[in-house]
């Protein structure tokens, strides 16, 4: 019994006891996937409060400029004048924090943490979004492809996947961040931070696509074989009318799920780069880079540690809630 | 079963093989795509023409890339020599050849470094497991419970929970506010096994916890999945006592993808547990990598890349053969 | 005439004499969209060597039904409340473990789907022992003994043989005959069949059916025979519960439901199956209209919305639940028409379909 | 001089001082003059703290990363160099005092220095009575020409400094190709085994100094074949010190015990007093600090500081701070600006710079006054016998700049409105934040700068010490830094103002490319000068000059925070290293 949304009430040959694992079990008729989905998103207070998060962090990322104007400092300009001279941390308490300096100032220079937080959105959620598209993107056609195809077309796609799924991710990851960074030309017509940005956009989506690769070409393969694919193939349909009408509408939920829930750790990707020195170039804010930066003083200045870890808590833990719950309200089943 | 072992021990070597050379292309070709000389970086600060010339005989840069990787696969299977007339270097097997930078052999390095990283894995491993599962287990079968809800949130925060962000708040409060662990660094298991454990405890927890979230929330849902089989409801109808039906019928399927997981996850970590290692400052096999890395390294890059490639593909393998053994459905067709 | 049926009103207090009863069985769930009243008030009785077959379409809580009778939804978020008296003990109020010792010993279930029903990881012999060993304090050895002496007796070839194997290999057939093998493997007195047959093709149904029926003969169980085959049903069962909404709309001896069908559900559900030999694209939508929701159960008739005779109830069957009543020897129908019009109607207008 | 990764005291500089000879006033043999005092902040630097002759005991070093090498051919950090000395014996050896004097040599294999014939043309050096290698053998001139044969082989042996300083020099260097393939070097003349002879292609009155470095550890050829020879070396050497290695393992321990075979008085520069020195590599840096301060280790040797953390716990204890000192390193820390690159081949957009730059900023990027030294305003160091203070380029009262005389530069040099440019910079240690102090700084201006991090292997050789590198990839402003082994003002400029000096093909050190005939001129007249003052005055010349090239932007004179546990006896900064000396220490208990 699988869940039985859309399913016509086929007299008496439906199945029957629908009310034993009652979470799944409505009785529910006439509405569309997308309207159920929504119903159920809807009630789930604690996906909605991620999707809130992620909108304001949206907001703040696209806003940056403006809000940094409003309530903070230029993130690049330095505030020596705040710091002990010795220790070369916050004169003041709590890593500095006060009503001009909302989270605090940086150790050595004296950077405003708040407008570097908020200019970090930027880059967290510019490489997650668009390493996501890139590795969904690869990973429904060629997931799809293979799928759909079959035969030794599957072979050379799984098997590729097989290969770069044994790969060291890390260890390629920062390998290649490190090769690009020693560029300081232009590559591809890049240089600079839009490199550097691209770079960790095509290390992160380039890894991850085998995953969502793996996940299409399941569903791929069990959709195949479904009778409306039988019917619209008898009635003469093209390959491409098959997989743009009748296999992408049917992919979308899982796509979409899936695309959400590697969103946060795409994030969680670009700041242990960037952590571990191979992310952005300097000056360019970044999370990653700020916790990289914080290890030097953590032990005496844990403020300017815990500020960037928190904003990077906050982000992954609200992608990973709207990820749930999106998940729940398109495939009740899964993940129960 | 002997063939299937057989035919995918050999889908392991063409595996490693492509796994080396693309890893081998990427180093040769990256910096020359980019414009840089690796033998520049082992030249020394008198480097010269003259001396570059050399250097890059000395590390075989001279020759072309098709050259250089047979040498390095011969190395490996049969061992090679290095250099010639009295100062010729023998690599026995399996050779990865010296470090460009510290003319050690990379397998002593590796192995040197291979404790390190087991202990962090393996301890970390069965922390995460055993919690893990524990915690899914019981938010399952106390599905709504205070204690799922709870149990659920702090999996959500741990899986949304960077090591490199909870390692530095663990240390900055355990080490250094609290001065539990003071001093945290690695210390060989056979020089003192008390030391090794008290210096593991922080890592370990740090990095067991991210994956105990994982397992928690993976646990509870293949329980509540399984819980809501037929065979379960089966089961309950033959009349077995509850206990029996979780433990007997429940755990088996619900348990064994967690264990396969389980063994590609620890796969992963044994070729290096690169973050977890770089903010403790623990000289593992991950350390190694990013080390090379920065220092362009080739051939440590190239071993730890192997290495790791490696225990992931065998982890793959094990995980495989024994889903076979416990899945009948798989040993069969 | 062995079982009468009793409004649940009117339902005398006390141990039931009836070998099955239930009184005013309710099962509800509480979701987080309302409660979904699975059951609402069923009552019937089944005698020992008897069959009773229940019909319905999905959500209309036949399984429902037979899985709280074995008390599979105690413990759960199921509300369940009235009586079910099984052989003189009542189960609903019953201890946890009271229940678990009575089910697969003194009544058995046989699911409906043997391939998702057995666990793929044992062998069938080894399910087969387990069920028996619960209840029969015996040694390995016996239990495998005895599931082999099962396995043969439900027509498995070389069953010394296939006792080792997982569920997997059987085919179908086989595994279907292998989980009766398991429900009988303690001899229980009380045997529910849960759709027992529909997943096999049709030799195979008619030597499922021989088989329990030679079972029934030989240890006199009695048998709810869950089902949405009435060709089955015609074939198997002595009386006949028409489940709509969770409730029962109809009730009588299978010849009189057959011949003398009283609800208008009952007449659409005997009109499709007239059809199942005729093209597919026909039975789609035997009675216009989907199953009710559970969570909002119409007012008045559950089946009202559906109903092409609603009007003549003169809005009654969108206010007013109708009372299950005596439309004669026990022979017990839900619906507001009077008996005339029922009469009429399907005279007129159902018989010469069917 | 920055070349070596984390060691900012550390390092080598190329030491071929010509006036070295005055320097300290160098009378080989010369006693040890300084007495002890009391732990007292700072009481190491030109003072002996703890002195003692207490026999016995056991000393824990820490050390964040293993040595470059063992071998001495090889080895090229700073520390390295100091810490060899505990177990090995070079033909001569800075002097192990405190104070200036450390900077000057003495005989440590021979009985002291070379003498001179022919011009100078030709060095002699006569061996000590009584020296051996840990095995017993006793070592003989052979030993210290096939040592010195050996560092030519940089096929097999590469990284050591000893083929450039000694291919010149000696007859035949410079075609020389090691011991491995060419056989023998006819200039090193070794046929008596108490004398070894050296034939100069012209008279190089440095020649102790150089006779000091870790090339002339002797080396007997037949530990060198084989396995265990050649690059393999490293892990088998020789001793012909006090003591021997017990235990290596690379980045992990360094155990010495007593070379049983040393004769005390073959050797009157080491007091051998503890009885094991065991050394620990490979520790986080926090952990080293927590570890010193708490007393389970001894030392750090590495002699770049205390982290930040340890640096509050020192400064603000006084328990703490009476075992610390803050040591000039003798390095200075600026910024080359690439006369090479547009459009900083015009004076007045380099002088922009100067003025434009933020000094407070880039002294916190180096950690501070304390962690990271005084704010520079000219290249010589403040310990420097050359030093006279100038300050040509005022950045204001702040020291944060002087924006309006950046500005009107920009305009002499027609940039009114800046200029874009890069900043290369080394990517670990404090590379970056000080290039992101001078990013900030200089964008006050309208310069636009963007940061080129790389990683400090291929940063000198490849990056900015390749000149046709640094104008392909228009690297117009770099990272750097600057020190002498020991004080020499030679020493400190030749390899970065010395327009002779540039190498084109790598290794270069004059990043900006500054071939200046009039400062080429007075360092050539520098070196020629006898009398001291006089020398001084022309290398401040130099100093001056190099200024109003405007190639160098100097902003640190750097300093370390370094910490001695308090049970260590003879402990006192070495000049030549800019670090605590090694061979001489010991512990009270």
């Amino acid at each position: 019994m699988t869940a039985p949304l859309d399913v016509e009430p086929s007299a008496l040959s439906a199945d029957p006891d629908a009310v034993t694992n009652a979470e799944s079990s409505k009785a529910v008729e006439g509405r569309s996937l997308k309207q159920i989905a929504w119903m159920r998103l809807k009630r789930d207070k604690v996906a909605l409060g991620g999707a809130v998060v992620i909108v304001l962090l949206i907001l703040i990322a696209v806003f940056a400029p403006l809000i940094v104007k409003a309530l903070g400092h230029p993130p690049n300009d330095f505030h020596e004048d705040l710091l002990d001279p010795t220790l070369l941390t916050p004169k003041h308490k709590y890593g500095g924090i006060n009503g001009s300096y909302l989270l605090g100032v940086e150790p050595v220079n004296g950077r405003d943490i708040f407008s570097r937080i908020v200019y970090g959105a930027r880059i967290s959620l510019l490489t997650a979004f668009l390493a996501t598209v890139l590795s969904v993107t690869i990973g429904t056609v060629l997931g799809i492809t293979a799928g759909f195809f079959g035969g030794w077309v599957d072979g050379l796609i799984s098997r590729t996947m097989d290969i770069l799924l044994a790969f060291p991710l890390l260890v390629f990851a920062i390998s290649i961040g490190t090769v690009i960074q020693t560029a300081n030309g232009a590559v591809l017509g890049l240089s600079g931070t839009s490199l550097s940005v691209a770079t960790l956009i095509f290390i992160i989506g380039f890894f991850n696509w085998p995953y969502i690769g793996r996940i299409v070409r399941g569903q791929t393969l069990s959709l195949r074989e479904k009778e409306f694919v039988d019917a619209a193939r008898s009635l003469g349909a093209s390959n491409g009318h098959i997989i743009f009408k009748q296999l992408l509408p049917n992919l979308a939920a899982p796509v979409l799920v899936y695309s959400t829930l590697i969103i946060p750790s795409n994030i969680l990707f670009e700041a242990a780069l960037s952590f571990l020195g191979v992310g952005v170039r300097r000056p360019t804010p970044s999370w990653g880079s700020m916790l990289s930066d914080a290890v030097a003083t953590y032990s005496i200045d844990p403020i300017f540690m815990i500020v960037p870890g928190v904003a990077l808590l906050i982000t992954v833990m609200a992608f990973n809630l709207l990820g749930d719950g999106l998940r729940d309200a398109l495939d009740p089943r899964a993940g129960r | 079963m002997g063939r299937f072992v057989i035919r995918r021990l050999l889908g392991v070597v063409v595996l490693m093989f492509i796994v080396s050379a693309a890893t081998f292309a990427v180093f040769f070709l990256g910096p020359k795509f980019v414009g840089a000389d690796v033998a520049r970086n082992f030249c020394g600060r008198v480097c010269n023409e003259q001396s570059l010339v050399e250097v890059k005989a000395k590390l075989g840069l001279d020759k072309p890339i098709y050259d250089q990787y047979g040498a390095y696969v011969k190395g490996i299977f049969v061992g090679r020599t290095f250099g010639s007339g009295e100062t010729a270097r023998d690599c026995p097997v399996p050779c990865l050849g010296y470090s460009f930078k510290t003319d050690l052999p990379v397998w002593n390095q590796m192995t040197d470094r291979l404790p390190v990283t087991f202990s962090l894995a393996i301890g970390a491993g069965l922390i995460w497991l055993v919690s893990g599962v524990a915690v899914g287990i019981l938010s399952a079968l106390r599905r709504g419970t205070l204690f799922d809800r709870a149990a659920m949130s702090v999996a959500l925060a741990g899986v949304s929970l960077p090591v490199y962000f909870t390692g530095l708040v663990a240390l900055s409060v355990f080490s250094y506010k609290f001065k539990w662990f003071v001093n945290v660094h690695y210390s060989g298991f056979t020089d003192n096994p008390a030391e090794w454990a008290k210096n593991l405890v922080l890592p370990w927890i740090c990095l067991a916890f991210l994956y105990a979230a994982t397992y928690a929330r993976l646990t509870r849902a293949n329980m509540l999945e399984t819980m809501g089989e037929d065979y379960i409801r089966t089961a309950r109808a033959k009349g077995l006592p509850e206990k029996v039906v979780i433990r007997k019928h429940g755990f088996r399927a619900a348990l064994t993808p967690i264990v396969t997981i389980f063994g590609l996850d620890l796969g992963g970590l044994l070729g290096g547990a690169i973050l977890t290692e770089s903010v403790f400052g623990f000289p593992g096999v991950g350390k190694l990598a990013v080390d090379a890395i920065g220092q362009q390294d080739l051939p440590v890059i190239l071993g730890v890349t192997l290495f790791a490639g490696f225990f992931i593909v065998m982890a793959n393998l094990i995980v495989d053969v024994l889903y076979a053994y416990v899945d009948p459905r798989v040993r069969y067709s | 005439m062995t079982q009468e049926m009793i409004e649940s009103a009117a339902a005398p207090r006390g141990a039931a004499s009836a070998f099955l009863e239930l009184r005013d069985l309710k099962v509800h769930f509480p979701t987080d969209d309302g409660l979904v009243k699975s059951v609402d008030g069923l009552s019937f009785q089944l005698e020992k060597g008897k069959t009773l077959g229940i019909v319905g379409e999905s959500g209309s809580g036949k399984s429902v039904t037979s899985l709280a009778i074995l008390g599979l939804h105690k413990g759960t978020r199921a509300h369940l409340s009235g009586e079910v008296w099984l052989d003189g003990t009542e189960l609903i109020g019953a201890s946890k473990e009271e229940v678990r010792k009575l089910r697969g010993s003194k009544m058995a279930m046989i699911f409906q789907d043997p391939l998702s029903a057995l666990h793929p990881y044992f062998t069938i012999g080894s399910q087969i022992a387990e069920a028996y060993r619960i209840h029969n304090d015996v040694s390995r050895k016996a239990a495998r003994a005895r599931a082999v002496e099962m396995l043969e007796r439900v027509g498995i070839p070389t069953p010394d043989k296939r006792v080792d194997d997982y569920p997997h290999q059987f085919s179908g057939g086989m595994r279907q005959r292998a989980m009766i093998a398991m429900s009988l493997s303690c001899n229980p007195e009380l045997l529910i069949a849960d759709e027992p047959t529909t997943a096999l093709d049709v030799t195979v149904q008619a030597q499922i059916l021989d088989l329990l029926r030679d079972l029934q003969k030989e240890f006199g169980s009695a048998i709810i025979m869950i089902t949405h085959d009435l060709g089955v049903v015609a074939e198997f069962v002595d009386d006949l519960l028409v489940m709509y909404g969770g409730k029962c709309v109809e009730y009588g001896t299978v010849n009189e439901v057959f011949y003398e069908p009283q609800h208008p559900y009952t007449w659409g559900l005997l009109s499709s199956v007239t059809r199942l030999d005729r093209v597919r694209e026909d039975r789609l939508k035997p009675i216009a209209g989907s199953p009710p929701s559970l969570i909002n159960v119409p007012n008045g008739c559950a089946f009202h919305p559906r109903c092409p005779y609603e009007p003549q109830t003169g809005g009654k069957g969108s206010t007013v639940v109708p009372e299950l009543v005596d439309a004669g020897k026990g022979h017990l129908v839900r619906c507001h028409l009077s008996a005339k019009e029922r009469q009429d109607i399907f005279l007129k207008q159902v018989k010469p379909t069917l | 001089m920055s070349r070596n990764k984390l060691v900012k005291a550390g390092s080598v500089a190329a030491v071929l001082a010509l006036g070295a000879a005055a320097c300290g006033g160098s009378s080989s043999g010369s006693k040890p003059t300084s007495t002890g005092v009391k732990a007292t902040y700072n009481a190491a630097i030109g003072g002996v703290v703890n002195k003692s002759t207490k026999v016995g005991g056991t000393i824990n070093y820490v050390a964040s990363s293993d040595f470059d090498s063992l071998d001495p051919a090889r080895t090229y950090y700073a520390y390295s160099w100091d810490y060899q000395r505990i177990y090995q014996r070079t033909l001569m050896m800075f002097k192990p005092v405190a104070g200036k004097d450390g900077a000057s040599v003495t005989g440590d294999l021979a009985t002291g220095a070379g003498a001179l014939s022919d011009g100078g043309k030709t060095v002699t050096y006569t061996l000590r009575d009584g020296i051996t290698f840990e095995t017993g053998a006793a070592i003989k001139s052979a030993d210290i020409k096939y040592a010195l044969e050996r560092s030519f082989a940089q096929d097999v042996i590469n990284g050591g400094p000893g083929a450039t300083y000694l291919s010149p020099i000696l007859v035949g260097g410079k075609t020389y190709k090691g011991p491995y393939k060419g056989g023998d070097l006819a200039s090193i003349d070794a046929t008596d085994p108490k004398k070894i002879v050296f034939h100069l292609t012209k008279a190089f009155a440095d020649f102790d100094y150089l006779m000091a470095l870790p090339i002339s550890t002797p080396v007997p050829k037949a530990s060198d074949t084989g396995r265990n020879g050649g690059a393999n070396y490293q892990f088998h050497v020789v001793s012909s010190g006090p003591y021997k290695i017990a235990t290596y393992q690379p980045g992990k321990v360094l155990n010495l015990v007593r070379n049983t075979a040393w004769k005390k008085d073959s050797d009157p520069n080491r007091l051998a007093l503890p009885d094991k020195i065991n050394l620990i590599e490979g520790l986080d840096s926090a952990d080293e600090d927590q570890r010193v301060l708490a007393g389970s280790a001894d030392m750090e040797i590495e002699g770049t500081g205390v982290q930040q953390d340890a640096q509050s716990k020192i400064l603000t204890n006084p328990t703490n701070k009476v075992n610390a000192d803050n040591p000039s390193t003798g390095f200075t820390r600026y910024i080359s600006i690439q006369q090479t690159v547009a459009p900083l081949d015009n004076v007045h957009c380099r002088r922009a710079v100067q003025y434009a730059a933020d000094k407070v900023a880039l002294q916190f990027s180096r950690g501070g006054p304390i962690a990271g030294g005084d704010v520079a305003t000219q290249l010589t160091p403040p310990n420097l016998s050359s030093y006279k203070k100038i300050d040509p380029y005022p950045s204001g009262s702040d020291n944060k700049g002087d924006l309006a005389k950046a500005k009107d530069e920009l305009k002499q040099c027609g940039k009114p409105s800046g200029f874009t440019t890069k900043i290369a910079t080394s990517n670990k240690g404090k590379g970056p934040k000080t290039a992101e102090a001078l990013q900030q700084g200089l964008k006050r201006v309208g310069i636009n700068a963007q940061i080129v991090a790389v990683d400090p292997s291929t940063y000198y050789s490849g990056v900015i010490g390749l000149p046709s590198n640094v104008k392909k990839q228009g690297l117009g402003l770099a990272v750097a830094g600057w020190g002498p082994d020991f004080p020499t003002p030679y020493g400190f400029f030749e390899s970065i103002v010395d327009g002779r000096a540039i190498k084109k093909d790598g290794g270069n050190s004059n990043y900006a490319e500054l071939n200046d005939p009039a400062i080429n001129s007075l360092i050539d007249q520098a070196g020629s000068e006898t009398d001291a003052s006089k020398r001084n005055d022309l290398w401040a010349q130099v100093d001056q000059k190099v200024m109003d090239a405007a190639v160098i932007l100097p902003f640190v004179a750097d300093k370390a925070l370094t910490y001695r546990g308090p049970r260590l006896t003879n402990v006192y900064i070495n000049q030549a290293f800019g670090i605590y000396d090694f061979v001489n220490i010991g512990v009270t208990s």
